[in-house]
């Protein structure tokens, strides 16, 4: 029982509202109102803090009835909602924004007050309470609203504790390299293709692949030094697509001066070599 | 090993630097093969540096993700003042939202709305997201599919627990039928003794399972 | 200050917290006016807590910025194995390079430049040289004979390409039907609709035997 009460006292997270036992309606000024103004002049912006600080309906009738020190199991249904309904209608007045779920509560309520009035059937022991659900809920609520502070006490990083971080001498840490998958590195494509212009000629559109694999294949080959014998770069096994893709890869590498091609004399066997390149 | 440097030094350097938990699995992996301590060694000397930090600034602790190194609770008001800003209050509907998905999850939004009585604003389930402290697990089978959410492993974490076990007890509800009957407290479908007794537990989906 | 907890254990806090150095003057920072220490106490501190240290996995060393609490030399290499299991991505740069060698191979920096419109940085060429993606096929026959790349049978393979001609044309990767408009990186939002497409994995068991 207690555990419920002191949910009710940490309530609205603003120090100055109400508290315990006989709360306060607001205090204003420093001086604890403890009853709903008649004609006492409150500040307004006090009063709507106030009011603006419940979390909705439940809220407000959990604070009704802790105000109070009723038991939530016995709740003078018609008192409270009479309160309730009062509240309402000054938040209301002060044009807080209001929740729709307030005046679906107040109607609620005022259907339950109905049914306590009416006699209750004297066989009908077994029927319902019409406060059952309203207390039901009332209840879950509140277990929930306890819940949320207990959890906000709870020690927790960047306020209560901190985590530590102390440094590594650098060298000592080696990084695995992280895995990439292919839709990334087409992406970073996209957005280059988006910006360059040099691929927008059709002629490239339509390059095979292929021939640029090649070329850099022939160019290794070549790389190691000395002349490589022109025939010795084709694949006769690969088939006349092979051998087509291998001779375009030699003309856009010697169109592109990485290679050359040398004869000693005419109808000697032709050799490819690096261009400008004792390499 | 390495000297007067052994076992205990290695831990301790690695849950300094960590920045995080570090479970014993991932302690005893940074080690070889051939020089690696077998799992007790590593609980021990767990214990052994907790003890140490008995009156140091820091101290060990356990939670969700393992153990953690942490600058004491003693201290922070005077550690805190390291960074300009305040650590962050978050409003009690945050709070209220936060508690219910802990206690309660897997749960829509709706529900929260119909145990809190108000609605749940976008904003407050998109912060909570965006820290990390829940995620998504799967829909509800309804129409809309509203999707289910629950707390990760960084929510414990962060709240220094090891498990949603930890979370405090919810309070009881009293049943007004039974009043006066309390010998029949058993029978309510609430388990009055420890309010929720087994939150349900959602086994971390790949992606939840290595943040840290 | 806080029974057993004093000016020490605030420091010793204060230097494990900040990640980074700080100096005599930080740390008096933390104190209130009426409960600061004098400048020599902290460094009579600073001298106290870095011979606790001698024989653990930390010391405490002066830097330019200040006072820094690192982990020793000689737990290092184990401590750095922390590091091994979480590589960073590769940055937006290092992708587009790579895929101008692989689709305009070979292929020199300046050409990658002219395209990228941006410098390319020596560190991008060394990771990618270094995973064995890309090697140095031949120089360009011009002033300077720049280094001509290309892509290596590791590249093809790591990607599960048989050749180049597997690759996607350029015409296919304009296409937004084929890739989608942007990485898709399975991130928590708050979308009902595609937030998680798996179905809700919620186990009851107790997390308790879960720790990772």
């Amino acid at each position: 029982m207690s555990e419920i009460e002191q949910g009710g006292e940490v309530e609205p997270r603003l120090g100055e509202l109400p508290a315990q036992q006989e709360m306060p309606f607001a205090i204003v000024q420093g001086a604890p109102l403890m009853a709903l103004p008649q004609d006492l002049y409150i500040p307004p912006d006090a009063l709507e803090v106030f009011l603006d600080s419940f979390e909705g309906p439940l809220d407000l009738l959990l604070y009704l009835i802790r105000r109070q020190n009723l038991d939530i199991l016995e709740i003078p249904i018609a008192d409270i909602t009479d309160q309730y309904i009062e509240y309402v209608e000054l938040m209301k007045e002060l044009r807080l924004e209001l929740a729709a779920e307030y005046l679906v509560m107040a109607a609620m309520l005022a259907e339950i007050k109905s049914r306590m009035l009416l006699p209750r059937p004297a066989e009908a022991e077994e029927e319902e309470d019409p406060r059952a659900e309203l207390v039901r809920r009332l209840q879950e609520y509140e277990r929930f609203k306890r819940a949320a502070v207990e959890l906000d006490e709870l020690p927790r990083l960047e306020r209560d504790v901190f985590a530590v971080q102390a440094e590594v001498p650098p060298g000592h840490v080696r990084r695995l390299p992280p895995e990439v998958d292919l839709r990334e590195v087409l992406l970073a494509l996209r957005g280059v293709l988006a910006r360059a212009d040099l691929f927008t000629s059709h002629r490239v559109e339509r390059e095979a692949l292929s021939v640029r694999e090649r070329m850099s294949l022939v160019l290794e080959r070549v790389q190691a030094g000395g002349f490589v014998p022109f025939a010795h770069l084709f694949d006769l096994r690969e088939g006349r697509a092979g051998v087509v893709v291998t001779f375009l890869a030699l003309l856009e590498l010697i169109k592109a001066a990485s290679i050359e091609l040398v004869q000693a004399e005419p109808f000697a066997p032709i050799h490819v070599r690096l261009r400008g390149g004792e390499a | 090993m390495t000297g007067a440097f052994g076992l205990k030094q290695i831990i301790e350097g690695a849950l300094l630097a960590a920045g995080g938990p570090l479970t014993p699995d991932q302690l005893l992996g940074l080690f070889g093969e051939e020089e690696r301590p077998d799992r007790d060694q590593v609980l021990e000397t767990l214990a052994s540096l907790e003890a140490d930090y008995a009156e140091r600034g820091i101290e060990l602790v356990q939670v969700a993700g393992g153990y953690r190194v942490q600058v004491r609770r003693e201290v922070a008001p005077w550690v805190g003042r390291l960074w300009e800003e305040k650590p962050v209050r978050y409003s009690r509907a945050l709070l209220e939202t936060l508690a219910l998905i802990a206690y309660r999850q897997p749960i829509t939004r709706g529900e929260i709305e119909d145990i809190r009585g108000v609605s749940v604003s976008t904003s407050i389930v998109k912060t909570l997201a965006e820290r990390e402290w829940i995620r998504i697990v799967g829909h509800r089978d309804v129409p809309g599919r509203p999707a289910l959410y629950a707390t990760t492993r960084k929510f414990l974490d962060y709240f220094g627990l090891r498990s949603l076990n930890d979370l405090p007890t919810l309070a009881e509800i009293r049943d007004p039928e039974l009043l006066g009957d309390e010998l029949d407290l058993g029978e309510m479908d609430e388990s009055p003794a420890q309010g929720d007794p087994s939150p349900p537990v959602v086994v971390p989906t790949p992606e939840a399972g290595r943040d840290g």
